[in-house]
């Protein structure tokens, strides 16, 4: 395994130095910590606060900025932050309104969440989090897991937030976004970890591994390797039962890391052919990654007219500026 | 244990989990995401790079430094367990100075309490509380039987293996996750075997 | 290989039919041709053309909108579009002001270009030529190839049209950005063509390429694989000495396809830390792809006032937004 | 060679390039990006396609049309420089019906300019024009040696592997370029002998 790096156990750090010094006009490290914030703050704003382990780039730190999140805690490689790095978040993106963390549903991410926020309570800051679960590869909602739809659930709770409302209030839309956004991944290859030199996973020169998550663990299934069409039709037949009918949809087309552009294109014109729905407004290209992995993951998202407000909302972030 | 033993402790553990760092992250590529070793050999690395600055800390003060160090450290889902089980240690034995077997009994209780809450688990769901829920069970008011305690250790680590996992990411494995070792289990039972050769050696 | 597509023979027309159908509300195909459009242009601005080869994704579709592009023709993988399709492109894009096409140096673009300028002056179109050379892996000018220094030519070209420039202004501009931005690439592993099953070379394990173009070619040196901090000092020490001393600078870390987002950022902390110059604009992430390749560019533009204002113009394509 | 025949021409082309798709393709990947093949393939199917369209056409026509689909369908470098060529034979052509030794020997004159001048290049750079240049040359006023034309354009074909490539991508390896066939020499070859073989059979 080749990797541009240098020291594999410094790659969290090297990275998030070279985020901020190439944005340093939009972006500040927390001294001491791996968190990564807004250089200026909004004052009386609602914190928005996201994290995770690293080795989902952008997530979560390309996110920073006016219109979505506050701040953003990078653990180590695929391994939650400790509860100290959300509380330094936490404490940071509190400007007084209280802060909303946004936590894939992972048990470290919510064990060390639920750590932070008693400490954040303990100084006086109110501290809520929701739990993002949007992956219908797994059946029990308790275990689903987090993935690319976290990004649509961040944009639309950090603009809801950038209009000033209140923690409750931000607490809610986050929730309803929550319980309308569905995904599901189907990877082509494992990804290999920085320190590590095998695979994930293997996988035949033929084969696919549907219903992966975003830490290199194997699927729910693996199959011989289908056409984009096929792969997208299996998607859709997994996440539409669980999307209302009727509501207009936001498609995200996100690549697991090392699948090209063009196939991403190829994936979302499948996609949208086969949805006989009112689709306004697809996004393709990596938003929420696994390392190295090649695949894709497809989220359904359904609008309502506050939804699709706060998801057309103005956002400038390194990754996502509109 | 006097505080110097429990540093002694820390150290034999951190030179453990290095050296089964590998092994321990093989166990996690079958049930999670391949980390384990690595995030319990780094976070007991910090421990015992802070060991010196610990020099004048209580018993009490060093567990409360261990738990968090190991929150911070470790990350993932280990971290915060075994940091919480360490903290509660720290507030079990606020004015302990020299743990005896009902210290380390009602410690442990303690410890087993806050990995439950914590974890959202109870024993049986094929996680590291099934090391130390019959570790804390095998205490008593008397002497610890050090020999006990890491055959039981052992044996709550073994039993894991045909456990349908029901916490943490095995779980996503469901009936799958059956004829697998824990990773945490199994660092759990390093970390008591640890315990136990130490003290066993200072008896 | 395993690859998101179903016919490969006909990914090129997927892809853009998903690049529209995904940004229906910014782009257009022009029918029959493999060219993609603004929907709506500025009338009597000069028109701005790209295109080649796909397989470079985003480039050059995705960087077509206000402030850039008005046009890009999207040629087989790797291969220059034909004559005809660069003609319909100058067709589109001239609203009366003349059409100013930026073409990378390859023999069959350039070639093209030329047949296609022939053909629009026959018609009583102006269509003018700037050829991008920026890759100083090559020594001889006449050979050097245009790679990711292109997007930064085409995005200062772009915003400078958008004033409403005439033609030989905006020609001048786009000559004088070429003599000042310089790249070099390095490839960490080949890529494969979406119709050939090999990859496009074969490069062993502790292997790297050095000076490698954007199709797959081999490079100018084989070496053992570096750190990333050792890259960016031999790309810096290839690169530098063609940049004025003295000028503020615009860095481009540009990802070849596959290689993640974190490394990315590794490199581009490296490039940073090794570069004591006046960076005033530091670009991250994939912006001239090579299809699936691991590897990385590295660009450097020595800026002017000129320049420096038109880089940081608005502009609101599909992948550049600003 | 009459409308007819430059039908068959065309034909016998398109089946030869999809039979040698790999192998040009195989000898571009060592001097250039590796579609040369697919390329020549994939311009003259379209070509093919369109035969029955052309069933009206004059000969001038026809050598217009072919010219125009090769630029279109085969891009790249090969495109505008085959296209180039059959465009300028098209041109000189203008109201021949059957092409004579002197006809050729005029018409593959400017096609021979018109690739140098697309090309920016002359014999001896390694590329197409060394079989289209000493092919035009074999042409004279009278009828066309089909054997000696199809050994030139072998003989053109094989010198380009001691050559230094000085145009297209291969000029990027400078000397290292020696060593290799030009794939763009080799299709050319291919058409010269289709062309030789079916005007031999009419003989
Ligand atoms: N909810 C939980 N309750 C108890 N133990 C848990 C729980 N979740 C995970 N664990 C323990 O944590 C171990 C995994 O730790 P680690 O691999 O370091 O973290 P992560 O799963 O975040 O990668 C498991 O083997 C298991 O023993
Ligand atoms: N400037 C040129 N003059 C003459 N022939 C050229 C020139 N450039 C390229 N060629 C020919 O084109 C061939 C390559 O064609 P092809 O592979 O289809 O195009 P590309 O190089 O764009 O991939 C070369 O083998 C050579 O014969
Ligand atoms: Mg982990
Ligand atoms: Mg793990
Ligand atoms: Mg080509
Ligand atoms: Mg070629």
């Amino acid at each position: 395994m080749k990797k541009l790096m240098n020291d594999p156990e410094n790659i969290v750090t090297a990275f998030l130095d070279g985020l901020v010094a190439a944005n340093g006009e939009r972006l500040q490290r927390l001294e001491g910590t791996d968190v990564i914030t807004r250089r200026s703050f909004k004052p009386q704003k609602v914190g928005i606060v996201s994290g995770g382990g690293s080795g989902h780039e952008p997530a979560h730190a390309g996110y920073v900025g006016e219109g979505m999140l506050d701040a953003a805690v990078a653990g180590e490689v695929f391994t939650s932050p400790g509860a100290d790095q959300f509380l330094a978040a936490i404490q940071a993106a509190d400007q007084g309104a209280g802060v909303l963390v946004l936590v894939k549903n992972y048990n470290g991410d919510v064990m060390n969440v639920e750590m932070a926020q008693e400490m954040a309570e303990a100084e006086g800051i109110t501290a809520e989090m929701v739990i993002i679960n949007d992956d219908v590869a797994v059946d029990d909602p308790e275990q689903r897991r987090g993935i690319a739809g976290t990004v649509l659930v961040q944009k639309m709770t950090g603009a809801f937030a950038e209009t000033g409302a209140s923690l409750s209030e931000v607490k809610r839309l986050a929730e309803k976004a929550v319980s309308r956004v569905r995904s599901m991944s189907v990877a082509l290859t494992p990804c290999t970890l920085p320190a590590v030199d095998q695979p994930s996973f293997d996988l035949a020169e033929e084969e696919m591994e549907v219903g992966i998550g975003i830490h290199g663990e194997r699927g729910m299934d693996r199959r011989e390797v289908a056409s984009s069409a096929e792969i997208a039709r299996l998607l859709l037949d997994h996440i539409l039962p669980e999307i209302p009918q009727g509501a207009p949809l936001a498609v995200l087309v996100n690549g697991m890391g090392s699948t090209s552009l063009m196939e991403l294109q190829v994936f979302a014109n499948d996609v949208i052919e086969q949805l006989d729905r009112d689709i306004q407004h697809t996004f393709v290209g990596e938003y929420m990654t696994s390392l190295d992995m090649a695949g894709v993951s497809l989220t359904l998202l359904a609008l309502d007219d506050e939804l699709a407000e706060h998801l057309q909302a103005p956002v400038k972030t390194v990754q996502w500026k509109q | 244990m006097d505080s110097k033993q429990a540093k002694q402790w820390m150290q034999k553990t951190a030179i453990r989990m290095e050296a089964e760092k590998d092994e321990l992250s093989a166990l996690d590529q079958a049930l999670g995401d391949g980390d384990h070793g690595v995030n319990m050999a780094r976070g007991f690395r910090a421990v015992e790079e802070s060991l010196d600055e610990w020099d004048e800390l209580s018993l009490s003060q060093l567990m409360q430094k261990l738990g968090s160090t190991l929150v911070s450290k470790v990350g993932g889902a280990a971290g915060p367990l075994y940091g919480t089980a360490f903290m509660r240690l720290g507030a079990a034995w606020k004015d302990v100075h020299q743990v005896d077997g009902e210290a380390w009994m009602s410690g442990m209780a303690k410890a087993v309490e806050g990995i439950a809450q914590r974890g959202k688990t109870q024993a049986g769901e094929g996680t590291l509380l099934d090391v130390w829920s019959p570790v804390a069970a095998t205490f008593t008011a008397s002497e610890p039987d050090w020999k006990k305690i890491e055959a039981e250790a052992k044996k709550g680590m073994e039993a894991t293996e045909d456990m349908v996992v029901k916490k943490g990411r095995g779980a996503l494995l469901g009936e799958k996750s059956v004829g697998h070792l824990d990773p945490g289990a199994v660092s759990s039972y390093y970390l008591f075997q640890e315990l136990a050769n130490l003290m066993k050696a200072g008896e």
